[in-house]
């Protein structure tokens, strides 16, 4: 039988949730980067869906350009870990607090 | 004509200013400018006498609205009285002056005051109006303050004119409220527009309005409560003292009680105004007994006097009250006059006890000081006599209790006139400085000769039948007196009286601690609220409420900026945190 | 001829022209100061003199500025500001030479103390409420800094911060105000005039009036120094280098009673019925409570800045009595005043500047010592209490009579009362402790003032006793502009 | 297609320029990359003239690349103002080159391709390039927040912006996918004609709420704005600059578009939360910055409560509203520009920009501490300087709501209390500057040429903007009103 917009909302809601908490919880900036990802492509599966329901094709041409942003951003982001990696030996975020207040 | 009279007015205006802006460097010309000014208003009075005609010049000094207050001079009888009386006792006393200031270094600032005081005090014996007369009543307290507080180096002094200032402010106080309330009853400041308006039915309102207008007299003639000022004001300068609290401020107040007589006629005023006469008379004259300092006695019989006038008025005859004014100013000039050529004879010395035999040594001072003390006792055939007289029957016919007020203070007066005279004149000198006492020069016995003569004959003018029962009581008290006073003081090297009755000698001694409970007063209520403002100024104004904004500000910043951990995470969680806050605010 | 331009115009080039001269040049760059307020001064008189009672607006200058928002640059002088201008130009060319107290960074000084003279004179010259803002600020935010940088006493930081953000704060709602005013008109225009020909056809909507008009009272009440935000103005007059404090103590402050006149009665006349008394009680305030505050100062300065929050009581009263003597009264009160404090606080300076010092009890005699500033001080003193002669007096009086009449009974009985005694307190003490007395210790090498300071406060002393003397010169002009006013205020008497 | 690409010729020229000095940089000395800046700059400065081209400026009010690219007033206005702010980063860069340690022409290309994104968002019609522009801005951003890799700071900064930047991506694009499945398409047009309907519709709030949220975090409006003074602090003050001008900017265009023109019901119907929001920026702004002492965070904070005072203009809901945004814009850049410039002068690297180091600088140079001061007092919003006039326009805008409606009154009181506390703290700052005080060094401060230049040009355009405020409301209006105008 066929799933239903709300299921698939449902799952896509699901996935942006998990990918927000993942930001907000997990220590390690490599798994908060893939819980970002996660977000994205929560945005996607919505956008797929709702194109499939709404009989026109703008929201696969969304999808596209969010996937290749994405892929932009995870090469800019992954660089700058790196960078920081060499410099602090750590990818924990909690070493990452000397400008506050 | 008109020009005499505002020329009589500026004359002296004109000399205090060329003095005050040193025009004149040299002292004798700044004398000369001022003991011409004054000179020539008398002589422009007497111009002004002589022409008989009542005048009434004006122009308007401020117009708005349905607000009209001119600069007006009223020129009649009462008027012209009042005008001889203080630029004739005003003329003799610059000239004594001459003498007396001789030696100080301000002269100039001396006699420029001095003009300044004529100046302010014919405006107001010529004002139209309320507020022409509050203005000048103001300048008259100002100058009097410059000329007490004249030697301001000295403290008390200084202090003296302070108070003078503040008490008469507080009199001026009564006297402003009562000047709205008339404007807002009557529609007008002008006497003469008052005088139609006034009618039984604004009875109780002018009522009022001339009891609030009698403060301001209250404080000019130093009445109860606001006497206290005057014996202070003594530390000014002798001259000063004979024609300010002597002759012509202090009358100031019996005289704008005269003039504006109809606001009050017919209403409950009236009795308190005669009421409070009476007290001050009464109280000044129990005062005067046991003062020692020669200028204070006279200072203390000038208040009773005054209250005679005040209460002539109360019991609704002013014409009485002006013809003692008349005759009082004439020959307590004379007294102050004398005490102050005998001052200067005794190098400033005031103390009564410490003088004593200057009859032989002073014999002008002596003879025209005693002159003038049987005018103030109210001897028959002196001035003194017939005006006292006036006054004790207008008492008999209206407010018998009052009568015997009077001729009691009638007592009292000659018992201390007499005693100040034998202890300061008679018997031997107490002192070194009374031994070499010599007669003062002519510059100065002149004015003395010359006021004698109004203190004798000053009372014939105004002489009617007197009643003989008041006749009767008055030489009673007269010849009782004098035995009284003979009989305690002649010989006598120290007061008898403290050490026969100590109680009441002290109370009298003490002025019935007025200045205390006044002091009490101001420092008790006036300064704690002042304090109590000031504290909450200082701690709830400036300090709870300003400080503590400024400091919630800033705390409220320092807990904000809190949630800048520094942690991307934390910063991660505030985004959606307010994401679901926002989701909910609009959503819902 | 465009007088009042030339008279705004002057100090601003001054400035200009202090900027490019070097800062060594300190005899130059004072001359500069005082010869260009000397000239406005001169102007001032001239316009003054040749103003014509009745005339409506005079010595016009209008140019369009914002087309779209109809702002204006409209200069223009009637019955209530020619007075005030010509107060301030005097007063202006006093703190001029009274500014040679300042030795260091002379040059930035004067720039900015020509600023704030222009700033001044243009408020009151302007016709136009944004201009009248904007010259507001201009004179304000000098004054800040030469308080700051310039002032004196170890609270300096404090007061600066203070007055800043108090006067910042008044401003900004008042400008509110002003902005309601506009945007509830419609008129499309910021210029009085039209703005009130507009009013007079189609008032504001009563419910705005009565946001409108209180923002305005307390944002120039604060500007004012209206109890209870009163507490700016002793710290930062005490504070303040001589020059500012005549400056903004004698001209500044009275803006915001200027624009109580101005604007907000006219403009809100609804508002104003439902607010005055308020108004009324807070004057009242101010007279007695910072009177008596005044009682208790020690320190000269303190006193005078007491005292002069105690005298706008007096303004406050005769604009809340709301009726032509009122109105003229309070105009005529801060014309003398501006007068006044301005003296005050430029015979406080020479005081200050020869030991350092204005504790009172450590003073004394000094009447004896500077016989000429001793006696000035003798009559600001005297002056402050009401004496008659003195243009305070003829102010006073006259709103006693206007908020009588109003029914402000109790109000007037209470402020006669703090006016005449307390007032006639502080005073005498002040005279006590400062003049009388024997030479206090460290005032015995203390010197006169200066022949220009001298001539400077002597022209002062003389405008308060000429318009003293002769109130009419003042009154009829503003007798008819308070007129309009309070017809616009008051359509029912009309 | 030529046709349409003439639109697109000043994006094009850019994005061109950025490769172009990509290229240059390889056949150059690394001791003469720096000049490149100026002729990026140079460059830009053709650009923007360009762009008053009668060929060009007759393009305005179309559309093109069906309907996704808007060419109107807005666009235009906005184009030249990104142009303007870049061409003065670029001269700042130039200057502050030897502080990035090597890869000048990257630096360089970097800012061009950020403002080739500022140019597009400015006319983005639809959704998709609504993302694809303020990713290209976003994703530039990175990298130059970060461009400092010696600095920890620099990464840090980086790193944050990178993640929370992320994360708005994230609302943004799902937000963006429930509106498209809720409106049936991703173009403005079709959705300012559906919205309407959709009022009721919690998928489609949902949605606008999440890209408001994106917007938001463009312009670190409160509750999103917490990233903003850590980035500044952390990253290259030119990077930093543009921050605070070209991408406060970008997301407000969008907000114009979106909020002014697009959904207008909605944005009425929203009313209530956007007060909140713009009070709470303007409170959080100003209160955190009172006790800060670093000059670039302090900075942060007030650039946070400047978002405050933006948001009114959108709060109005009316073209003088629209226009006031405009308009205190263009004076915030000049003001933001000289501030930053100067703060880089005075600053040497690595020791913290505390106000501390402002002490005496009107005696190590006059020229700055007037500089400086007149930008706090601007800033501050006090006469006769363009902070002034922008901020009156922006309240008279919203006054012309509040006498009647308690809730834009409340939103004036909040803002009064703002200017007073943000006078506060800017008094701090001329404080800082004149006050007389024992300074650590007063060596005098060089000033290359251009940046003095450039500096001059600030001040003349703070004070033109102050004091003879004519033509520029004009501008802004038309630009204001000819975008509100839906066809």
């Amino acid at each position: 039988m066929e799933p239903t917009l709300s299921q698939y909302l449902l799952v896509s809601g699901a996935l942006f949730a998990i990918g927000l908490l993942g930001v907000i919880v997990r220590r390690n900036l490599l798994i908060i980067y893939m819980s970002l990802e996660l977000m994205l492509n929560a945005a996607n599966v919505a956008l797929v869906a709702m194109s499939r329901f709404n009989g026109n094709l703008d929201g696969q041409v969304m999808v596209f350009f969010i996937i290749t942003v994405a892929a932009a951003e995870v090469a800019v982001g992954l660089a700058l870990i790196v960078a920081l990696y060499r410099k602090r030996q750590t990818a924990e975020v909690a070493d990452l607090a000397t400008m506050k207040l | 004509m008109n020009t005499a009279a505002w020329l009589i007015m500026l004359l002296p205006l004109f000399s205090a200013a060329a003095i005050g802006l040193g025009v004149f460097r040299s002292r004798k010309a700044s004398a000369a400018i001022s003991v011409g000014a004054v000179v020539g208003s008398f002589l422009l009075t007497l111009l002004l006498v002589a022409a008989g005609d009542d005048l009434h010049p004006s122009v308007t000094w401020l117009a708005i609205g349905g607000l009209q207050i001119d600069i007006g001079l009223q020129i009649n009888g009462l008027s012209k009285l009042m005008l001889c009386v203080v630029t004739g006792v005003g003329s003799l006393i610059h000239i004594f002056s001459l003498g007396y200031m001789k030696e100080d270094r301000d002269i100039s600032r001396y006699f420029a005051f001095l003009s300044l005081f004529v100046f302010s005090m014919l405006g107001i014996v010529l004002a139209d109006n309320f507020v022409m007369m509050f203005i000048f009543w103001e300048l008259v307290g100002v100058s009097s303050y410059l000329l007490i507080g004249f030697w301001f180096e000295k403290p008390s002094a200084a202090d003296a004119a302070k108070k003078a200032f503040l008490t008469n402010r507080v009199g001026d106080f009564g006297f402003l409220i009562g000047i709205l309330v008339v404007w807002a009853a009557l529609g007008s400041v002008e006497f003469g527009d008052l005088a139609k308006a006034v009618s039984g039915e604004t009875a109780m309102i002018t009522g009022l309005a001339g009891f609030l207008i009698f403060c301001g007299a209250m404080g000019k003639s130093a009445q109860v409560p606001l006497h206290v000022w005057l014996p202070d004001a003594m530390e000014g300068p002798t001259p000063v003292s004979a024609l300010i609290h002597a002759a012509t401020m202090v009358a100031a107040g019996v005289y704008m009680l005269c003039r504006v007589f109809f606001l009050i006629d017919g209403t409950w005023a009236m009795e308190a105004v005669a009421w409070i006469g009476g007290l001050t008379s009464l109280l000044a004259a129990l005062m005067a007994v046991q003062q020692d300092d020669i200028k204070r006695i006279l200072a203390y019989s000038t208040l009773s006097q005054l209250g005679y006038m005040v209460m002539a008025v109360g019991l609704g005859s002013p014409d009485a009250a002006m013809f003692h004014l008349t005759t009082h100013a004439s020959f307590k000039a004379l007294l102050f006059l004398g005490a102050g050529s005998v001052i200067v004879a005794l190098h400033h010395e005031q103390d009564i006890w410490k003088m004593g035999g200057l009859r032989e040594r002073m014999p002008k001072t002596y003879w025209t000081f005693l002159i003038g003390t049987m005018a103030l006792c109210g001897v028959p055939l002196f001035s003194g006599f017939f005006s006292k007289e006036a006054i004790l029957d207008v008492a008999l016919e209206n407010n018998l209790l009052l009568f015997l007020v009077a001729v009691f203070v009638a007592l009292l007066t000659t018992f201390y006139m007499t005693r100040l005279f034998i202890v300061a004149f008679m018997g031997k000198p107490r002192s070194s400085h009374a031994e070499q006492a010599k007669e003062s020069p002519a510059v100065m016995t002149v004015p003395l000769l010359v006021l004698a003569v109004p203190s004798v004959i000053a009372g014939y003018f105004n002489a009617h039948a007197p009643n003989p029962l008041v006749l009767a009581a008055s030489l009673g008290v007269l010849v009782f007196g004098m035995l009284l006073a003979n009989s305690a003081y002649s010989g006598a090297k120290a007061d008898p009286l403290p050490a026969r009755f100590g109680r009441l000698a002290k109370a009298l001694r003490d002025r019935f601690w007025f200045d205390e409970i006044y002091q009490w007063l101001i420092d008790h209520v006036q300064e704690n609220l002042a304090k109590l403002a000031d504290a909450f100024d200082r701690w709830v104004i400036a300090g709870l409420l300003v400080r503590g904004a400024h400091g919630t500000t800033e705390l409220a910043g320092r807990v904000l900026r809190l949630a800048q951990t520094g942690n991307l995470q934390t910063y991660a969680f505030w985004f959606a945190a307010g994401m679901a806050v926002l989701l909910v605010f609009t959503l819902s | 001829m465009d007088w009042l331009l030339i008279i705004v115009l002057l100090p601003l080039l001054a400035a200009a022209a202090v900027g490019v001269v070097p800062g060594s040049q300190r005899r130059a760059i004072r001359s500069i100061t005082i010869g260009a307020s000397g000239l406005a001064l001169l102007c001032a008189l001239i316009a003054f003199c040749s103003f014509e009672v009745g005339g409506g607006l005079q010595f016009e200058t209008k140019v369009v500025w914002v087309e779209s928002l109809g702002l204006h640059l409209h200069l223009a002088a009637d019955g209530i500001n020619i007075g005030i201008i010509l107060m301030g130009a005097i007063v202006a060319f006093a703190a001029a030479c009274c500014a040679d107290d300042i030795t260091h960074r002379v040059k930035e000084f004067h720039i900015l103390l020509n600023l704030m003279i222009g700033g001044i004179l243009g408020a009151f010259a302007s016709m136009d409420l944004f201009f009248f803002y904007f010259f507001h600020e201009l004179a304000l935010v000098p004054t800040f800094i030469m308080i700051g940088v310039w002032g004196r006493g170890a609270r300096r930081n404090y007061a600066t911060y203070k007055i800043t953000l108090y006067l910042s704060l008044g401003a900004l709602l008042a400008l509110i105000g002003l902005i309601g005013v506009y945007v509830q008109t419609g008129a499309e225009s910021f210029s009085i005039p039209d703005l009130i020909a507009k009013v007079q056809e189609s008032p504001i909507d009563e419910a705005a009036q009565q946001w409108i008009f209180p923002l305005l009272m307390f944002g120039f009440g604060i500007l004012v120094s209206l109890w209870p935000f009163h507490t700016w103005a002793p710290l930062g007059y005490g504070a303040a280098p001589t020059a500012t404090a005549m400056l903004h103590a004698g001209v500044l402050k009275k803006f915001g009673l200027y624009g109580l006149i101005r604007v907000a009665i006219p403009m809100a006349p609804v508002g104003a019925q439902s607010w005055l008394g308020v108004l009324a009680w807070l004057a009242l305030a101010n007279l007695l409570y910072c009177g008596l505050v005044a009682v208790r100062q020690k320190d000269l300065n303190q006193l005078i800045g007491n005292s002069s929050v105690a005298h706008m009581g007096f303004i406050f009263l005769g604009i809340a009595s709301l009726n032509v003597i009122g109105l003229t009264g309070a105009v005529l009160v801060m014309i003398a005043h501006g007068l006044l404090a301005a003296l005050a606080f430029g015979l406080s300076g020479h005081l200050y500047r020869q030991t350092g010092s204005l504790d009172m009890s450590r003073m004394g005699g000094l009447l004896r010592q500077m016989p000429l500033a001793g006696s000035a001080l003798l009559m600001a003193l005297f002056a402050g209490c009401g004496l008659p002669g003195f243009a305070n007096f003829a102010g006073e009086i006259t709103i006693f009579f206007a908020a009588w009449s109003a029914g402000l009974k109790t109000v007037t009985v209470i402020a006669a009362w703090s006016a005449l005694v307390i007032g006639g307190l502080y005073m005498m003490r002040a005279i006590r402790c400062i003049l009388h007395g024997p030479l206090g210790g460290d005032w015995a090498k203390a010197g006169d003032v200066s022949p220009l300071i001298a001539t400077a406060l002597g022209l002062l002393l003389g405008a308060l006793l000429v318009f003293g003397f002769v109130p009419g010169l003042l009154t009829k002009g503003i007798e008819g502009e308070a007129a309009k006013i309070v017809r616009l205020a008051k359509p029912a008497e009309r | 297609m030529d046709g349409q690409l003439q639109f697109v010729q000043l994006e094009m020229m850019v994005a061109a320029l950025g490769l172009l000095i990509l290229l240059a940089d390889l056949f150059l000395p690394s001791t003469a990359r720096r000049s490149l800046g100026w002729v990026a700059a140079g460059a830009l400065g053709l650009v923007f003239l360009l762009s008053f081209r009668g060929g060009y400026a007759a393009l305005a009010d179309a559309e093109a690349f069906g309907g996704i690219y808007r060419l109107d007033a807005l666009a235009l206005f906005f184009k030249r103002f990104f142009l303007l702010s870049a061409i003065f980063v670029l001269v700042f860069a130039v200057d502050f080159a030897a502080r990035l340690r090597g890869g000048v022409s990257e630096y360089l290309a970097f800012i061009l391709f950020a403002l080739t994104g500022m140019m597009f968002a400015s006319s983005a019609n639809d959704f998709s390039l609504l993302f694809v522009s303020i990713e290209l801005i976003t994703v530039t951003f990175y990298i130059l927040v970060s461009f400092q890799r010696h600095r920890l700071h620099s990464l840090e900064a980086g790193v944050k912006y990178l993640i929370l930047g992320a994360v708005s991506s994230a609302f943004l694009v799902y937000g963006i996918a429930l509106v498209f499945g809720e409106a049936g398409s991703l173009k403005f047009d079709a959705i300012r004609a559906a919205h309407a309907g959709l009022l009721g519709s919690n998928v489609f709030l949902f949605g606008m709420l999440f890209v408001f949220a994106g917007l938001a975090f463009k312009i670190s409006a409160f509750p999103f704005q917490v990233w903003a003074p850590d980035v500044y602090q952390g990253a290259p003050t030119p990077t930093t600059t543009f921050l605070a001008v070209g991408s406060k900017a970008a997301g407000f265009v969008l907000l114009i578009r979106l909020f002014g023109s697009v959904v207008p019901e909605l944005t009425a119907q929203w009313t209530g939360m956007l007060m909140v929001v713009a009070a709470l920026t303007i409170l959080y702004g100003n209160l955190c910055a009172v006790p800060q002492r670093n000059l670039k965070r302090l900075l942060a904070y007030s650039g946070i409560a400047n978002a405050g005072y933006l948001l009114m203009g959108i709060v109005a809901q009316s073209d003088d509203g629209k226009a006031a945004i405009l308009y205190y814009l263009a004076g915030y850049l000049f003001t933001l520009v000289a501030t930053f410039m100067i703060i880089h002068l005075i600053t040497s690297e690595g020791e913290g920009e505390d106000i501390a180091c402002l002490a005496g600088l009107n005696k190590r140079s006059p020229f700055l501490a007037f500089v400086l001061a007149l930008c706090s007092v601007s800033l501050a919003g006090i006469p006769p300087l363009a902070g002034f006039f922008g901020k009156f326009l922006l309240v008279k805008s919203v006054a012309a709501k509040a006498f009647g409606d308690a809730g834009y009154f409340a939103l004036l009181a909040v803002a009064v209390f703002g200017v007073v506390v943000s006078i506060y703290y800017y008094f701090g700052i001329i404080r800082a500057i004149y006050w007389p005080k024992d300074t650590s060094d007063d060596s005098p401060v060089p000033i290359a040429w251009p940046t003095r230049i450039a500096l001059g040009l600030c001040v003349a355009a703070i004070l033109y903007l102050g004091l003879l405020p004519d033509k520029p409301i004009n501008w802004a209006n038309a630009a204001a009103k000819i975008e509100s105008a839906p066809d």
